[in-house]
């Protein structure tokens, strides 16, 4: 029986038959297409209890759905987890509509919990023969219409700027976005460029002549913000290095973490 | 303009003009537009002291069982054809693109539950409601957003427009097919599942307590 | 088929419909279409064997002395309403533009963080606000000036209207949904630009039933 629903999930699923077919199947992975959710599919696996809905047994119910998710599972179909969070809902309503209620337990009994579910799929049911319903009524374009020609009489003219409400809130979202999307990059204005430090070093370091501490390199703009401080050591850091390289700077350091200091060569 | 009709519009503003004339002004002014028209913006044109409520019972009863027909929809006035004639005007039909079972479903839901939230929406169905359906809706004009819902986390409601029901044919959302039915049967209760006391929708808490921190 | 619905159908192969509905179907006709109609194109539309001319003069006589009447326009038949009420029409001519992006952008800022100064507006826009685009708002008038700010220089702020609100249809401004909420319901349009990463992981699962899902 299961195999029914399941066969109705995939059309390719057709032919179990032969070993081939099956090894093909068994591999796929499906999702529960031309399933709205896992209400949807138990709305679906009451109907063929065949009566009305208010006297569905739900217990039966629970029982053809745990059925269903466990011939997926042997056909290794890939459930969404939201099927598989209500089999697992379904599994602890079976037991406490089975098991002996106990005095001590605080919360909603089986059958409460099995009222609620039936309710729940007959408002779905409802609200689906509702929409059928409201589709079926004569509408406005395509039973009746409105009137073809409207009337220019006066030559008066106004302009009305036309926005919608969903203009209005998608315009809000763009600006209140617009940051999420931003590849990654750094605030430009936050940064420090070896080059500017280059620059600003090589103009300094014709003063240097005693050992003098790199952070007193920094410019004096840069040395309270500590994003733009960290930003500002790089750079002239590097700066250092650089000119170290070309023989223009000594570098030294006592121990690890100690100051950095430099004086020219 | 020429004098007599400056005339007649000082008149005018003591004495309303006769019933029958009202009459034929509302219905001009319906005429000439597609849109529904409600009676305070008829009035609103109207010369003062006319009677716009019973001028529009006139008219409708004018046109009773013709092949135009006054129909009120919310709280607009509008000609319309009649329904049973549609079949002369194919050509005139606009192809509509249909809407998906999503769509439709989450229509009816907030029709006949509103006003009513996604996450409403969300546990009447049993799935999340997907990107663009209620994007969709809004750009139909057939939804709209309500007032905030006064519970905790305040979440957006949504309802019907007045256009839903100009499409549809209604004149007011009580008119809905097999509405009052599904209200006597209790359908249409909000019914939290047992044992969710104090359980909230999941937009709960996480938002729009105020305006201002209603941003990131 | 019985025969006696053969004969009827063969019969209204014959018989044109009773004079009273022909009228009834030009009217319907005349009303929705777009330009004015000849008889010719009334007939081609309407069951074989209709008095196309006869029934047009009985919905002449209707419509005389009415706020809308049937007049003939070159070859083409058409409603229009009443030369004596075109005063009651001005309103009519509107032409409807679109609101710049700037526009939409200031104004839905002004709505979500009202009362907000020119300079706030520039900060979250990231560009400078022109002048032009403030007082086209004001003239529209969706936003008014609020109370000024008790801060230096005490700037003016802007406020939204109720004109805006019955524009919008909305009760308040509260009703605004949030980021949040516009990403949870699916209008906020965040595709990210291609190569972009993380951020829309939250919809992840949704994608698949993207805009496609509405539509069948």
């Amino acid at each position: 029986m299961p195999d029914d629903h399941i066969a109705g999930l995939a059309t390719e699923q057709d032919s179990f038959g032969d070993v081939e077919a099956r090894i093909v199947a068994e591999s796929l992975v499906v999702d529960v297409d031309g399933f709205e959710g896992p209400l949807d599919l138990l709305l679906t696996l009451s109907r063929t209890q065949k009566v009305d809905l208010r006297k569905v047994s739900i217990l039966g119910l629970a029982e053809q759905y745990l059925d269903f998710v466990e011939e997926a599972k042997r056909l290794r179909i890939e459930l969404a987890a939201d099927y598989l969070v209500m089999a697992a809902w379904l599994a602890f309503l079976k037991s406490r509509l089975l098991l002996p209620v106990d005095p001590n337990d605080e919360g909603p009994s089986g059958e409460e919990l099995a009222a609620h579910l039936a309710f729940q799929l007959e408002r779905l049911e409802a609200m689906r023969r509702s929409a059928a319903r409201l589709l079926a009524r004569d509408q406005l374009g395509r039973d009746f219409f409105a009137r073809g020609q409207t009337e220019v009489v006066s030559r008066k003219r106004t302009v009305t700027y036309s926005a919608t409400i969903l203009d209005l809130m998608q315009a809000y979202a763009r600006i209140k976005t617009r940051d999420d999307f931003e590849p990654l990059h750094m605030k430009r204005n936050a940064v420090y460029t070896m080059e500017q430090a280059l620059e600003r070093m090589k103009g300094l370091i014709g003063h240097a002549i005693e050992w003098g501490e790199l952070s007193q390199y920094l410019p004096e703009a840069w040395r309270l913000d500590p994003k733009k401080r960290r930003s500002a050591t790089a750079s002239t850091f590097a700066a250092a290095l650089e000119l170290v390289k070309e023989g223009r700077l000594e570098m030294k350091q006592t121990e690890s973490f100690a100051p950095i200091q430099l004086r020219k060569k | 303009m020429s004098e007599s009709t400056e005339d007649s519009n000082i008149e005018s503003l003591f004495d309303a003009p006769p019933m029958a004339e009202q009459e034929r002004m509302i219905e001009a002014i319906l005429f000439a537009v597609r849109e529904p028209v409600t009676s305070k913006q008829i009035a609103d044109r109207l010369p003062h002291g006319c009677e716009v409520p019973e001028a529009l019972s006139y008219l409708r009863k004018r046109y009773e069982g013709k092949g135009v027909n006054l129909v009120k929809s919310g709280d607009g006035w509008a000609f319309r054809t009649a329904p049973d004639l549609g079949f002369l005007m194919q050509k005139e039909t606009v192809e509509t693109r249909k809407l998906s079972r999503a769509g439709v479903e989450t229509l009816a839901i907030i029709a006949y539950h509103q006003p009513t939230t996604r996450a409403e929406i969300e546990e009447i169905r049993g799935v999340s409601v997907s990107r663009g359906t209620l994007d969709m809706l809004l750009e139909l004009g057939w939804i709209k957003l309500g007032r905030r819902r006064i519970s905790p986390g305040r979440p957006v409601t949504f309802i019907v427009t007045q256009e839903f029901l100009d499409h549809f044919g209604l004149e007011t959302s009580r008119d809905l097919p097999g509405i009052k039915e599904l209200r006597a049967a209790g359908i249409l209760d909000n019914r939290p599942p047992p044992g969710a006391v104090g359980e909230v929708e999941d937009e709960g808490g996480e938002e729009g307590r105020d305006q201002d921190d209603m941003f990131e």
